[in-house]
């Protein structure tokens, strides 16, 4: 395999596609990755151990067939993780099917936006349309800057002339209280800061909501933020042409975040009955995006979801994993992760099963554990984008011995034989 | 492996074998003539009394892709509420309003569909279109990609481009997304919506390009003919659902200037505005023009009563009429200088007046344009309603007496409102078999589907005969896909892959010297990575077979 | 003839869909009958008999003993009759129910009473969160009926709740009826942060004077208005401690309006002390 | 020809009441005291007499205590009457909206109980429409009501109230010596069927003394003065006077069944001839119209003698 000259990285739901692999030294870290970029594939490339079986380095082969004898037996596999691109979720579900299983994602904080999007609905853009269009963008919490370390740099601090002269960006920050974030804005834009105690968010979505509604609430009240600074950021969504609020759901505090997420759509439906405005929740790091919407396109139904009985149910509470294995319910546990390095819950009651990233470190060592390729890095996969609407192909920037967790995968299944 | 099917009453347009009795034969995955007398028989189907059609072809239905994900995800509860539970072949998945790629190649087989075009695949969306028309299994799949609403083309057009140009363009895009065919979805509407503009009708000028819905449907049917696709335009025409519509259609009709043009769910853009509710069909005078213009194709669009949900890449339109939907949940995206979408879900109920209205005015549609080879079954599924109410609707075209019982119980004034009462055609069989076989397939260019001539795919349909045409078009006794056994009354034998369909028109390569700084200025992704190879796109359907169509160049 | 019980012999490896056990489907079934009635699990389907032991015949008073939050959807869809649990249920426990009597005599987990269109459900101990609410993606909660609960319910108690009266003796947590369109919400104990959420339309009755409302309430005086006064008379039965809020709602309670960032139709009434 | 029947002296004619269905319900009309029902009911039930000219008849059928009432507070029933159910809601959606949504404090109930209902009727839906939006749905105890913001607060009424089907024109007249005999008889006629329930008497104090024949010498009129019955066209006309007959009035009753009517017509008649022959009663008779208007015929002599 010759590597690619240009690729695409897989460790954040930015998939940048502009990093440049030195044609001379593969196991560098690309040219344009950011330092989270950079670390994930410096690690990988520093490690080839081979899969273990209970601790002990075995052959691709001989784990998968250790993998398949701990299953045969067993009727309430758990698999999570799900951190993988759209062969490797295939795969995950394809296995799903047979054992009967459990299959929830890793990262529960994307429910978020989906519980607002099923009990709401919602009005969002897309990258391109936030670089070329917004003139306005109200960036909630810090995690657009944390999360996503090239956002500004990709996405907003670009002077697009595509609808005519760039005009000065205005961007609204509604950070918590204490976490500054002006230096990780454009230096031109014109910059406004609501720094709000985080629980009182979505009290001041609410106020924001009813003032742009032309509701009679008395901005005095909503807290700790000035009137004379939410009447300006009111001002300025009215004037938008364009504006656009980016949030990323994991950031959003409290257990019934979603509520804010509907309430800031709210917010928007109502700026709709004039301008143009739209959201931008950020997300599709760790795949979370991708085996989402897989599992969706396939079953007609999101994550987390249970295969038992010839069935498919999905139940974001019943089948969360955490849920799951705090009732003791399950009796393997297969987790599946080529992408990001959450930590493997504890787990007892049967046997653990990882595919995971080569580079992965374990306290105690799983059963079986299968180092599966990253895709983007030790092959090609494809991963579905932060703004949900474009899917790329990332190319492998080096040659590797790993399998894919669609392979890995493949193999397995091959060795459970017909479901029993 | 030769098999015949003994006996069986062939209905075929394509060829005028409107009900010959005969032995057809097909060796592996094609159909063969009768073979030498000591040529062996490997399997032989008793058809004796039965009916032969080639496979059905759903020329319009929203079977992949984001917006139609977006329509899964929005609607669990009705998800939850339409099980599919697994069998010895089948995996297990749901068919709600918006069902599952799985749940759809079942339902389509087994209805004896074999193969399904989506007709709104966004470029920048186009792989994950792919991977789910991939995942949707036995049928055919091709899809057509959006332009008419990219920044890029608007450009060109208000900048003065060439023809050449904007077919190289047009070319590019086909090959770059895998495209079967191009789609123009409210020509300059849904940018328009991005620049706060609440409508824009087919001579009102975009408020930042100043160029008119005319101008790029003119463009775009003029390219798509310069390339040769044997798909002409296929057509979303401006101000969908709103009263008065016809004006925009009929105008739509003319600014193709008498190249070949398809307009979709015309059901949808064949409103008046008469009468005490300021709403009224104007199917007739659609119809008429449509009879008229022999360059003119169009399917229907046809809403059938009950919960759906639409998804369309009209969000301009879609915004507009949220407020109708139900249950009251709705997206609406604005998508990458490229166009753009919305989720509504409606509920279409027989005493609401608008919807029974809806409802006569498809149905006039279908019985009064005369030509079954320009008319095409659809319900725009989903969005009229669900494909698998197709039986339904055919029994609604060929028996006079079940519609006026249907006329009967709708709203009453919608009913006195239509002329649906005093049209007596019933569809024929035959007339049937064209509109949803032979015809699609001349119109997409599909040479060896829609017909059972010697050389066409194996892809065959055996029925029983049924006096209500609603039982015997529901579950086929046998569906034959690419020659294999995939499904009988109803039930699928074997699971396939079908084959992806693409057409690769010539074009200059030249136009990427102005795509490639495009996609680095404007764009989020380069276009290396926009465009989709011919092995990435049979990866996206687990190694499916590319078909790739010849296009003879005109222009 | 005396009511059908059934005793709990061995709890179930996991959750388990317990919707069956309640008059309509039993009805004119033979024991040997009920005893074959699958219970959908994760990966398997148990039958009654592998988890209960019969006694009794009469299938419109059933009550279930030993029950605990591995049951969901106890008396979900319930038509008519009686069905008591003694012990704990698990997630929406009369989820759907139209008519009838639903006694739960210990703690109720989640979603009780979600969507529920009429009767009673009257849960002795605590609930958990979503009490009256709906299923996740579902667009409407609580539709109908009454749902009592004498312990304390957890957060978002009435949550897109649409008609119908939701009575909660103890306390409430967090977003208490969030996203109300319409319907009574009556709390005599302490309520949690951001009661009223996103309500649109409705009526929540507190008994927690200096609570906290959001900013998008706005104080609208105080007042006796004879629709609240019939409201609390109709309730008064469901025990002393409504029957006192409604003599000591007598004279005026304040009413607050909105939510204001949600059309701002909705009202909570609170009790001064 | 059938035996005679004198009650007190007075001479009760064989004949009948003739009736003719109708369409009716009961509203409960509450306030903050009772001075403000019956200003509201009053007003309701004004001009009411005959749906001749008026489109409905109605009245107070009874004041109600606070314990009788839907909210605990005083009240007054009111009977509202009209040929169809369609004239019916004209009637109650006017003289709601005008005489007691505008009438400070009151509240507005059905007071027919759903089980006998026949048919609905708006209430509240559409004098909700007086809010502009602010309205307010609210279901009580099974019944759902309109909470209608206005200056003394909220005005509140049921969503809807039950119709059954009901009877007009029940009557019977006092014949007597002169005017003061006739009016004073009519006087404890009245105050006999007051208290009844599920009846009341539409004409002003309860009496007319215009009772009509059908038909007229002029064209455009339907009906005319009953010429038979006037003592100043003794002479001119055949009479149906007996001598010495110097007036003539009549109770005429709506109500809600056969029934309700016929005790009431029972009870009023029996209280006229109290004491008739000293006080000038000469004779009770009723007004029929040979059985062509109405299939409802209240005989008097069976109404009386049903009851001891």
């Amino acid at each position: 395999m010759s590597p690619a000259r240009t690729t695409t990285c897989p460790f954040c739901g930015l998939l940048c596609d502009d990093l440049e692999v030195d044609p001379a030294d593969a196991k560098r870290a690309p040219r344009n990755a950011c330092a989270r970029g950079r670390d994930a594939y410096e690690s990988l490339a520093a490690v080839d151990g081979p899969p273990q079986v209970a601790g002990r380095a075995v052959g691709l082969d001989a784990a998968l067939d250790a993998a398949a004898a701990l299953l045969r037996p067993l009727r309430r596999p758990l698999i999570g993780g799900l951190d993988v691109d759209i062969a490797g979720m295939r795969a995950i579900l394809a296995l799903a099917r047979h054992l009967g299983a459990v299959v929830d994602h890793v990262s529960a904080a994307k429910q978020r936006n989906l519980r607002a999007l099923q009990e709401f609905g919602a009005i969002t853009t897309t990258f391109s349309e936030v670089r070329n269009r917004a003139d306005l963008l109200l960036l909630v919490g810090d995690g657009w800057h944390r999360r996503f370390p090239r956002f500004i740099e990709r996405i907003v601090a670009v002077d697009s002339d595509l609808f005519g002269p760039p005009s000065r960006r205005r961007i609204v920050t509604l950070n918590p209280i204490g976490r500054d974030t002006k230096a990780a804005l454009p230096q031109d834009a014109l910059h406004l800061a609501l720094d709000v105690v985080p629980e009182q968010l979505p009290v001041l979505i609410g106020m924001l909501t009813a003032m742009v509604d032309d509701r009679p609430v008395d901005p005095r009240r909503s807290g700790a933020v000035a009137p004379a600074l939410l009447e300006r950021c009111v001002a300025w969504m009215r004037e938008a042409r364009y504006g656009v609020v980016v949030w990323t759901a994991a950031d959003l505090e409290g257990s019934h975040a979603e509520l804010t997420v509907q309430a800031i759509t709210r917010c928007i439906r109502v700026l709709n009955g004039a301008t143009r405005f739209a959201a931008m929740p950020l997300a599709g790091t760790d795949g979370d995006l991708t085996a989402n919407a897989v599992q969706t396109w396939q079953s007609g139904v999101g994550l987390p979801a249970c295969y038992g009985d010839g069935r498919v149910v999905a139940d974001p509470e019943r089948f969360a994993s955490p849920a799951v294995l705090a009732r003791g319910e399950a009796d393997a546990l297969i987790w599946v992760s080529s992408l990001g390095q959450a930590a493997i819950p504890a787990f007892d009651a049967g046997p653990t099963i990882v595919f995971g990233r080569a580079d992965r470190v374990f306290d105690r060592s799983p059963d079986v554990f299968v180092p599966v390729a990253t895709p983007g890095v030790d092959a090609a996969g494809h991963l579905v984008r932060g703004d949900k609407v474009v899917t790329l192909r990332l190319p492998a920037v080096r040659a590797s011995d790993r399998p894919s967790v669609a392979t890995a995968l493949r193999g397995l299944l091959d060795r459970l034989g017909p479901p029993c | 492996m030769l098999t015949r099917l003994e006996g069986v009453r062939i209905i075929d347009p394509a060829h005028r074998a409107g009900g010959a009795v005969r032995d057809l034969y097909f060796r592996d995955r094609t159909i063969v003539a009768a073979p030498r007398d000591d040529e062996p028989v490997d399997r032989t189907w008793d058809c004796r009394g039965m009916i032969a059609m080639a496979g059905a072809i759903d020329l319009h239905t929203h079977i992949g892709g984001g917006k139609v994900n977006l329509a899964r995800a929005l609607l669990p509860e009705f998800a939850a509420a339409a099980p599919v539970p697994a069998t010895d072949r089948c995996a297990p998945c749901t068919a709600g309003p918006a069902p599952s790629a799985l749940a759809t190649g079942y339902r389509y087989a087994a209805m004896g569909y074999t193969a399904c075009f989506e007709p709104a695949m966004l470029p920048v969306n186009a792989r994950q279109a792919h991977f789910e028309m991939g995942d949707t299994p036995i049928v055919d799949k091709g899809a057509y990609a959006l332009l008419g609403n990219d920044d890029f083309l608007l450009r060109l057009l208000a900048g003065g481009a060439e023809r050449q140009e904007i077919a190289d363009y047009v070319g590019w895009t086909l090959h770059a997304t895998q495209a079967m065919a191009i789609k123009v979805v409210n020509a300059g509407g849904i940018s328009a919506f991005k620049f706060n503009q609440r409508s824009l009708d087919v001579d009102e000028a975009h408020v930042h390009y100043g160029i008119t819905p005319r101008r790029v449907i003119a463009a775009l049917a003029r390219a798509v003919h310069d390339l040769g696709v044997p798909h002409p335009l296929h057509v979303h025409c401006s101000n969908l659902g709103v009263p008065g519509n016809v004006d925009s259609t009929l105008a739509t009709i003319e600014a193709a200037e008498g190249l070949p043009i398809h307009l979709t769910h015309l059901q949808f853009h064949s409103y008046g505005s008469e009468g005490d509710r300021k709403f009224s069909s104007a199917a007739a005078r659609v119809a008429e023009v449509v009879n008229a213009s022999p360059h003119v194709t169009v399917d229907v669009g046809q809403i059938m009563f009950g919960q759906t949900v639409t998804c369309s890449g009209d969000s301009m339109m879609q915004h507009r009429n949220a407020r109708h939907g139900r249950p009251p949940k709705w997206i609406v995206m604005d998508i990458e200088c490229d166009a753009g979408c919305g989720v509504v879900p409606f509920r279409y109920r027989d005493r609401d007046f608008v919807n029974a209205l809806q409802w006569a005015i498809g149905l006039e549609l279908f019985l009064l344009v005369e030509d079954p080879w320009r008319i095409f079954l659809t319900t725009d599924h989903p969005n009229g309603g669900p494909f698998w109410s197709y039986p339904h609707l055919i029994k609604l075209l060929m028996d006079r007496s079940f519609r006026n019982d249907v006329l009967a119980r709708i709203h009453p004034d919608a009913a006195a409102l239509s002329n649906l009462r005093s049209i007596t055609r019933e569809y024929t069989l035959d007339e049937i078999a064209t509109m949803t076989r032979a015809a699609p397939a001349q119109i997409l260019g599909l040479t060896d589907r829609g017909h059972l001539g010697v050389g066409a795919a194996a892809d065959i349909v055996v029925y029983e005969p049924h006096p209500d045409p609603e039982v015997m078009f529901a579950a086929p006794r046998h569906v034959f896909k690419d020659g294999v056994l995939v499904a009988e009354r109803g039930e699928i034998r074997a699971v396939t892959r079908g084959s992806l369909h693409t057409v690769k028109p010539d074009f200059d390569r030249g136009i990427e010297r102005k795509l490639e700084p495009w996609f680095a200025r404007y764009q989020t992704q380069s276009m290396h990575s926009f465009v989709i190879g011919d092995d990435e796109v049979c990866e996206c359907g687990h190694s499916a077979r590319l078909i790739a169509h010849r296009c003879v160049r005109h222009g | 003839m005396t009511g059908l019980t059934f005793e709990l012999r061995s709890v179930p490896p996991g959750i388990v869909d317990g919707s069956v056990l309640q008059p309509a489907a039993l009805a004119g079934k033979s024991r040997a009958e009920i005893e074959r009635l699958p219970l959908a699990a994760w990966n398997e389907t148990l039958v009654v008999a592998d988890l209960f032991a019969l006694k009794g015949r009469d299938a419109q008073h059933v009550t279930i003993h030993g029950a605990c939050d591995r049951f969901e959807r106890l008396g979900a869809g319930l038509d008519g009759g009686t069905l008591t649990v003694v012990g704990g249920v698990g997630r929406y426990a009369g989820e759907g129910m139209r008519r009838g009597t639903l006694i739960i005599d210990g703690p109720a987990a989640s979603h009780v009473g979600a969507g529920m269109r009429g009767g009673l459900i009257d849960v002795t101990g605590d609930a958990g969160d979503f009490a009256g609410s709906a299923r996740p993606g579902a667009m409407a909660g609580m539709a109908g009926g009454t749902l009592r609960i004498r312990g304390d319910a957890g957060d978002r108690a009435g949550d897109r709740m649409r008609r119908g009266t939701l009575i909660v003796e103890g306390a409430v947590g967090g977003w208490c009826v969030s996203r109300m369109i319409a319907g009574t919400a009556l709390v005599l104990g302490a309520v949690g942060p951001h009661p009223g959420h996103q309500m649109r339309r409705g009526t929540l009755l507190l008994d927690a004077p200096g609570c906290e409302l959001l900013p998008t309430f706005n104080p609208n005086g105080r007042h006796d208005l004879l629709a609240i006064r019939l409201l609390l008379d109709s309730l008064a039965a469901h025990g002393p401690g409504v029957a006192d809020y409604g003599r000591r709602a007598i004279g005026g309670l304040d009413r607050w309006l909105g939510d204001l960032a949600a059309g701002g139709q909705g009202e909570i009434f609170v009790a001064r002390s | 020809m059938a035996e005679a029947l004198v009650l007190d002296g007075v001479a009760i004619e064989d004949t009948f009441a003739e009736a003719f269905g109708m369409r009716a319900t009961r509203l409960v009309v509450t306030a903050a005291s009772p001075t403000w029902a019956r200003h509201a009911a009053q007003t309701f039930t004004g001009f009411a007499t005959s749906v001749i000219a008026c489109g409905c008849e109605a009245a107070i059928e009874r004041e109600l205590q606070p314990g009788e009432t839907p909210d605990g507070r005083p009240g007054v029933s009111i009977l509202l009457f009209a040929l169809s159910a369609k004239d019916l809601q004209k009637q109650l959606d006017r003289r709601t909206g005008q005489c007691i949504l505008t009438c400070p404090t009151t509240a507005a109930y059905g007071g027919i109980a759903a089980d006998a209902a026949k048919e609905w009727l708006g209430l509240g839906r559409s004098l909700r429409y007086f809010g502009d939006g602010w309205q307010i749905a609210k279901r009580i105890a099974g019944r759902r009501y309109w909470r209608v913001p206005v200056m003394d607060g909220e005005f509140l009424c049921e969503d809807t109230v039950a119709t059954i089907k009901a009877i007009g024109g029940g009557n019977f007249l006092i014949v007597a010596r002169d005017q003061s005999a006739a009016l004073a008889a009519a006087e404890r006629a009245v105050a006999a069927i007051e208290p009844l329930w599920n009846v009341i008497l539409p004409f002003p104090g309860g009496v007319v003394r215009s009772g009509s024949k059908v038909g007229s010498k002029y064209r455009v009129l339907p009906a005319s003065t009953n010429d038979a019955y006037c003592p100043t066209l003794v002479g001119l006309v055949p009479t149906k006077l007996p001598p010495g007959a110097g007036a003539v009035l009549e109770l005429v009753i709506d109500g809600l069944d056969a029934d309700s009517i016929a005790l009431a017509m029972a009870e009023g008649i029996r209280a006229a001839c109290r004491d008739g022959t000293r006080r000038g009663v000469l004779a009770i008779t009723a007004g029929n119209y040979g059985g062509k208007l109405g299939p409802h015929h209240f005989h008097l002599h069976r109404i009386l003698g049903a009851l001891p």
